[in-house]
């Protein structure tokens, strides 16, 4: 079935260094050259809950992690009951006796081994804080990775910290990895590394999205700190100033969006960057961008709703509100990374489209995304093509207009600073001058000019715009969009072990849909299912206003990334709809 | 920098006329505001002005500059990322007590801590004028308006007092009825180097008829020779009284402006972090 | 054609008593049986702009009023310059010769009388601020009103100004129904009144609107001024405090919004009212009401957009965002009246749905209802049926949950202040008890229920929720939604006439859908024609998303509402296609 | 209205367990509330309480009331409209310095202007706890964190100073270290009829070391014996001292709340426009 991996979680009590293990097995394995991802979920609360760190190490690039895992380890009880479940069939159980004194829920079939964590750390490293030093050092074993290059790593970590704590960790990494050496025997994992060493990265979708904004030429970022969207603002403050940008934690959203487009105005590119609840906040000022025209850039990482709703955990329900969000009709663009060197490309790109057709760009991404690592080809800045605003011709600048009707919509911008563009930004309707003018005929053409810079943009069908996987022969199609891309991959592959053949259409930009491209794709196939990870089905609403046909549509609002096992249920499903197994009295009856 | 030929105020005006009801105390503002320009010798290219929604808030139409008329209650974030963005324009804020006061109200303080070199022109008339005579924030308790037909039930807001409170660097107050002494006002509130704030009553003849020229005349008075404008709880003090006084409450000499620390800021990133190279910044990751 | 009715328009500068003198006027007709409707505008400025009011009086319940008119009334220049090519053939333009020195834009064909208005005013009167009684004299005249009742309502209007300028008005009121004796000959209009006397009201809907909300038992009003729902707001300050409720002129509509939530929280009605940019800004809100389930009505009167846009003139544009503005997955119910009549019933309505399905109902009003008066058959109250939230049983309350996840989804409620419900409601996912609970199955089931809600309502399929005039044998169907109702009731007629048979179907409930009627409607017919005042076609997209049809679009966003004859126009351009007049070559040559 | 039993402060518990960190400030605030309530003889179901989100505004889970978690920054006008609809009720808000004083800043003058009978307890950790560690509106200037790299840049808010600017009828300061002292604060504040901020000194160990215990005991200091709190300039004199005074800074003893002033509305309107009677409004409209 699919290619050769290994799946480990660790688990714990929040603080206890879960995800600081997780993070260094995992970037020390991409360092030797293997792919990985990784899944973290945080507790809720604030302190003192359960965490997670889930990872999966394989020599091919990895398309998504699934919920299930063959290794798990265990620092609690808590853990340990929370997660045992979890495992596929033949997994074991790492857990540490100190802390796991009961392990009758588990069922027979899990080997339970266990890995005196607190006991190894106390006796070697002198403290039982280096718990998830000995945990490391064991996992770096049973995964097969290069100890040094572990070892390296910590160093970097505890270099600041002192002789004494290094030290101490190291000590504590040694004697995991030693126990790992007495113990693991049949257990352990070789993978073989298909990548050469240094060409990769491991990052995550926040991280990947505040570089693509870098990238594109941001100079200005401001906002509101909100889970899951708030690590782009600290990424931003950390480096942003650095290459000649400001950022601001504003007072709220509104205010981050009003200097956004006060930025703007003054001929920065600018962005800010949010959740769900502080999206809908920004609603009235996204409308006035656009009808003033300016360029602006909002990341919208969204969690679970509704309200605070589920604030630490995977949604995709924003679609609608990003897409439709506006009362009166003001235009805008919406992309949406499936992955996680999406969101350094596309957020530039959201730049690009942002100043080129001079209105918000609405960039969709998540808290799957957000928050996941992973390996990725080292971003290639030299790709990133860096648009910038369309300038008055001498001939325009004779009778300059703000806001002139031309045949793509898009008019040419002066910024304030520059001899002979004086000019207003308007919200009030205007004519090309920008003066206030409320006639019909007026507004219509206004109307007119402003929607038709997403036809114009529309009709370009780029490449970029969508992943198109045509699978010849194919009866089925899934669309998605977003961070479901890499499951319903698997899911496809995993159908087509099994004969099944199906297709994969999954649009990088979701308003204005890619039209020709999509038609296309649904020109192919007799069914098609819509994947979605919320309760209503949005863009499969979107789709249907658009096309007219009806999809199975594949809901799910779990609060966690859906499964390709949970999508290649429903392709099968569907196919043995298409194709009965029964005789069709019998199949007429289940009806 | 002077320019080659000096500016004068009528070289301010744009074609567009005023919409403002005869008599409005919105037109002696944008007077003050003209010689003010003149005065400073503001470059129109240089000059960012910003607004909300109401009459005062039609005021940049009026004036040569690049101008931005935003929604409602949103001119002092806009502004701020303006001057942010770029710290040579000089930027200027004006808007109605409803806009800035009412909607706005969760900017101010925020936006005057921060301390940003923009000025920020009250045109305060008591009243919500472009949605024809509503109570504002600054309405005396027991007025009727259209929304209060039996006495407002609310006592007002001070808006000297709550800049002073939240630590405004620069805190005056006008009268459109003054124009030399609201020239005079606008002229040291756009030369300090920090956020100035100028409340400036500006009567609003047609729904607001408890606060017009005649009325105010005789409440009005200059602070006393002896005010000491350095003073943050003196300020406050002149701020509570019935007197309407006008001119500088507060004034405060050491004042860093927010682009200025954010410059700072970027010397400093890139003294610990090294020159930007971004591909740099991604090998990090590796 | 269209039944008898004379058709004025009087235009000159805001503050000249214009919309008084149309007020009084029409406000007489309907004391003396006719029926009335009347259509204003104001100037987008504060003062000095161009004002103009427009009445139709006629025997016969009137639909809609049009944008052209018969008779002018012309207090100045302006007026006249503006208006004349509004003029139906063979009208009439009265002018006051003092203000109007130039006639020579008007055409030939516009027979043209000086009414001296200021001249008399001045004369009779003694002041030259009689000028629009005059007028109103004259045009009661014209309209065959009975001169005591329009004295009668002066009489009223000035009653507190003393006797001495009510003797004034009331002697220019006289010189000019005088100089109506004398001049009007031929075009008075004599119309039959055919109501009682008595049984009519003149009410515009922001006013109807406000009444329903008292009607309903609305005990909490708060709104934030903007135009044109500010008068709702205002009606409340006037009359809710003596009907024993609350009015909070807030400090911007997110207060407005959230102090409803409270008082809703505390067992009270509560409604607030705005338009799109208010709107926009509650999102965040409403979307927390929808999460917490409580009764709350928004009533959104429409106007032109994007950003502060037209913000004086008509639009159907806000149907996007009441129907999906919210990031998340929140359920609501919007409503939309199509006449005053309905401004009344059906904000009544909207509260017995909120208080009934403890959710938020959005009433979509519109600038073109908010402020057109209408001759409307006396509001019944008892007509009115007034909804109460569920209270739980003796049962239930054995162990209260304020969730309860029931067959309808509805859960019973407890007011604070009560002993023994105590409880939370909160932003956040949670269990039937209101304790925070963030699993995907719990996330899902509470979704489900919520959503249940709506499913409940939409199988009601009740009467009021459309109006549906089906034709024998139409081959074509116009939906539309809202103020439009009008408009498309007489260009039906009209096509009818010509024979071309329509069917009409105008939701007032616009979601849920009501879709078994929508299904109905759309069966009997080949092809749907959707009538919409904004330009991207709202609801029509809402309705292809449903019901995969290719409607025709009729969109209009002329900032005026659209009128019977451009409907008709459509009407016949479809029918044309349908039965092509040419031969089939000439036809496909079209395309 | 004292109750056949008199409620002892166990009896405010609901059956949830606080999801504070341990040494969280928050512990001690709620229960020097749970010991107000039950001296105040409140009974749970009169008690209405609001908050918004962050950490501080989970506080409604633990007291038993009807309770509302509303959305981030807008409990005060949620809150209002409670009172206004039932002023029998006993309304407290609670929340964080982020929650109140950064996205809620907008609702803070009016509300307090309004002066209905609400208790606002701010829980202030000059910093964003629930989002993990950034700089609040109360966070001085340089501090750390996480979106502050290498600095605040901002100069902080004075939430007493604030209010008293405000002309909030009750002005207090507390200390979470000192939970006897602050619930003396609780229950004058519930008692004062009219708007009562109660601005909590509350540590949060996890992500501000800058606000410790440790760090505010020396600090901390009660207001001095002759500090006259019917003095608006002399309460606001102090908030701008450096020492952090703990007490009543201002205390307005003429207090008309607001939902009383609607009460009189409503006599009045019956007095001028007569008995409510809907039929007879319509038929105005004849
Ligand atoms: C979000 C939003 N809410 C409400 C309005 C309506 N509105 C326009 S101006 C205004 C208040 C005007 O008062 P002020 O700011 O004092 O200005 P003035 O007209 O008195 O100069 C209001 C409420 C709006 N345009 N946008
Ligand atoms: C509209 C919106 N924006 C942002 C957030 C994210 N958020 C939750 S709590 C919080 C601030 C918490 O700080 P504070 O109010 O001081 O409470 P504390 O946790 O420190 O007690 C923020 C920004 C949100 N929930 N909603
Ligand atoms: S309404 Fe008042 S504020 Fe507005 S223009 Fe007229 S006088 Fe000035
Ligand atoms: S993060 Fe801070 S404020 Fe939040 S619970 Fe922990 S200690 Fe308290
Ligand atoms: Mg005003
Ligand atoms: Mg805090």
């Amino acid at each position: 079935m699919s290619a050769p991996h290994v799946l480990i979680r660790i688990g714990g009590e929040g603080g206890e260094g879960i995800i600081s293990t997780g993070d260094l097995l995992s970037r020390a394995a991409s360092r030797q050259g293997l792919c990985i991802m990784t899944y973290r979920t945080y507790p809720a609360e604030i302190k003192g809950g359960l965490a997670q760190f889930q990872m999966k190490l394989a020599s091919d690039p990895i398309r998504s992690i699934g919920l299930r895992f063959q290794h798990l380890m265990a620092f609690n009880q808590e853990a340990l009951d929370a997660f045992h479940d979890g495992m596929l069939k033949g997994g074991t159980i790492y857990y540490d006796p100190a802390e796991c004194p009961d392990l009758s829920k588990v069922s027979g079939e899990i080997e339970r081994v266990p890995i005196p964590l607190t006991d190894l750390a106390k006796e070697k490293g002198g403290s039982i804080r280096g718990k998830n030093m000995v945990a490391l050092g064991f996992l770096s074993r049973l995964a097969s990775v290069d100890l040094e290059t572990v070892a390296g790593l910590v160093r970097e970590k505890f270099k600041r910290k002192g002789e004494k704590v290094l030290d101490s960790n190291l000590a504590s990494l040694n004697a995991g990895y030693d126990l790992g050496d007495q113990t693991i025997d049949g257990r352990g994992v070789k993978l073989t590394p298909k990548s050469q060493r240094g060409q990769s990265i491991v990052i995550s979708g926040n991280e990947a999205t505040m570089l693509g904004a870098l990238a594109a030429g941001c100079k200005y970022m401001a906002g509101y700190p909100i889970t899951p969207a708030s690590s782009i603002l600290e990424f931003a403050t950390r480096h942003l100033p650095r290459f000649g940008g400001t950022v601001v934690q504003a007072e709220d959203e509104i205010s981050a969006m009003a200097s956004c487009i006060g930025a703007s105005f003054v001929g920065k590119k600018a962005m800010t960057a949010t959740s769900g609840p502080g999206l809908m906040l920004k609603g009235e000022l996204i409308t006035l961008a656009s009808t003033q025209e300016l360029p602006v850039v909002i990341i919208d990482v969204q969690r679970g709703g509704p309200s605070t709703g589920l604030p630490t955990k995977q949604e995709q329900s924003d679609l609608k509100f990003a897409i439709y969000g506006t009362a009166g009709e003001a235009p805008k663009i919406v992309v949406a990374p499936a992955t996680v060197e999406d969101c350094f490309y596309l957020t530039a790109k959201a730049f690009s489209l942002a100043e080129e057709y001079q209105m918000p760009v609405i960039v969709l991404s998540d808290t799957n995304l957000a928050v996941r690592t992973e390996t990725v080809p080292e971003f290639d800045v030299s790709r990133v093509d860096v648009a910038e605003r369309l300038r008055p011709t001498p001939e325009q600048m004779k009778d300059y207009k703000r806001y002139e009707d031309t045949p793509t919509g898009v008019s040419p911008i002066i910024d304030p600073g520059t001899p002979g563009g004086l000019h207003i930004a308007p919200g009030l309707e205007h004519d090309e001058y920008g003066t206030p003018c409320y006639t019909g005929v007026n507004h219509t053409k206004m109307n007119a000019k402003r929607f038709r810079k997403l036809e114009t943009l529309s009709k370009r069908a780029e490449e970029w715009m969508a992943d198109w996987a045509p699978v010849e022969g194919a009866e089925l199609c899934i669309i998605g969009w977003g961070s479901t891309k890499g499951a319903i991959q698997e899911a496809c592959q995993m159908a087509a072990e099994r004969g099944i053949r199906v297709s994969h259409f999954h649009p990088r930009i979701v308003a204005p849909l890619p039209e020709a491209q999509i038609r296309e794709a649904l020109s192919k196939v007799k069914k098609v299912i819509v994947v979605e990870e919320n309760f209503t089905g949005q863009f499969s609403h979107f789709l249907k206003a658009k096309f007219k046909f009806d999809p199975v549509e594949v809901l799910r609002s779990m609060g966690v990334p859906i499964t390709p096992d949970e999508v290649l249920e429903e392709i099968v499903k569907v196919h043995e709809t298409l194709h009965p197994a029964k005789p069709q009295g019998a199949s007429y009856a289940h009806r | 920098m002077p320019t080659a030929e000096k500016l004068k105020p009528n070289d301010y005006k744009t074609g567009r006329e005023p919409i403002w009801c005869p008599g409005c105390g919105d037109f002696g503002a944008l007077n003050a505001f003209y010689q003010a320009l003149s005065e400073l010798e503001v470059e129109p290219h240089m000059l960012a002005l910003f607004s909300g929604i109401g009459c005062s808030s039609r005021l940049p139409y009026f004036v040569n500059g690049y101008c931005h008329h935003g929604v409602h209650g949103r001119a002092l974030p806009a502004a701020m990322g303006a001057k942010l963005s770029n710290p040579e324009l000089t930027v200027v804020v004006t808007g109605g007590d409803g806009d800035g006061f009412s909607i706005g109200t969760g900017h101010v303080p925020h936006i005057v801590r921060r301390n940003p070199d923009i000025t920020y022109i009250m045109l305060d008339n008591e009243i919500y004028g472009l949605t024809k005579g509503q109570i504002a924030p600054t309405s005396p308790v027991g007025m009727t308006t259209s929304s209060t037909p039996l006495g407002s039930l609310e006592d007002p807001l001070n808006p000297v007092a709550l800049l002073i409170a939240c630590n405004a660097s620069f805190v005056a107050r006008g009268f459109s009825g003054d124009p030399k002494g609201l020239k005079d006002l606008f002229v040291k509130a756009i030369s300090h180097p920090g956020f100035a704030f100028v409340d400036v009553l500006s009567p609003c003849p047609t729904f607001n008829m408890d606060m017009t020229y005649q009325s105010l005349r005789p409440k009005v008075s200059p602070l006393p020779e002896d005010h000491d404008s350095s003073d943050r709880v003196a300020a406050f003090a002149r701020a509570l009284e019935p007197v309407v006084y006008t001119g500088v409450f507060y004034h405060r000499r050491e004042s860093i402006p927010y682009e200025k620390r954010h410059a700072s800021l970027r010397a400093k990133q890139v003294e610990y972090g090294g020159q930007p190279d971004l591909a740099a910044l991604i090998r990090k990751f590796r």
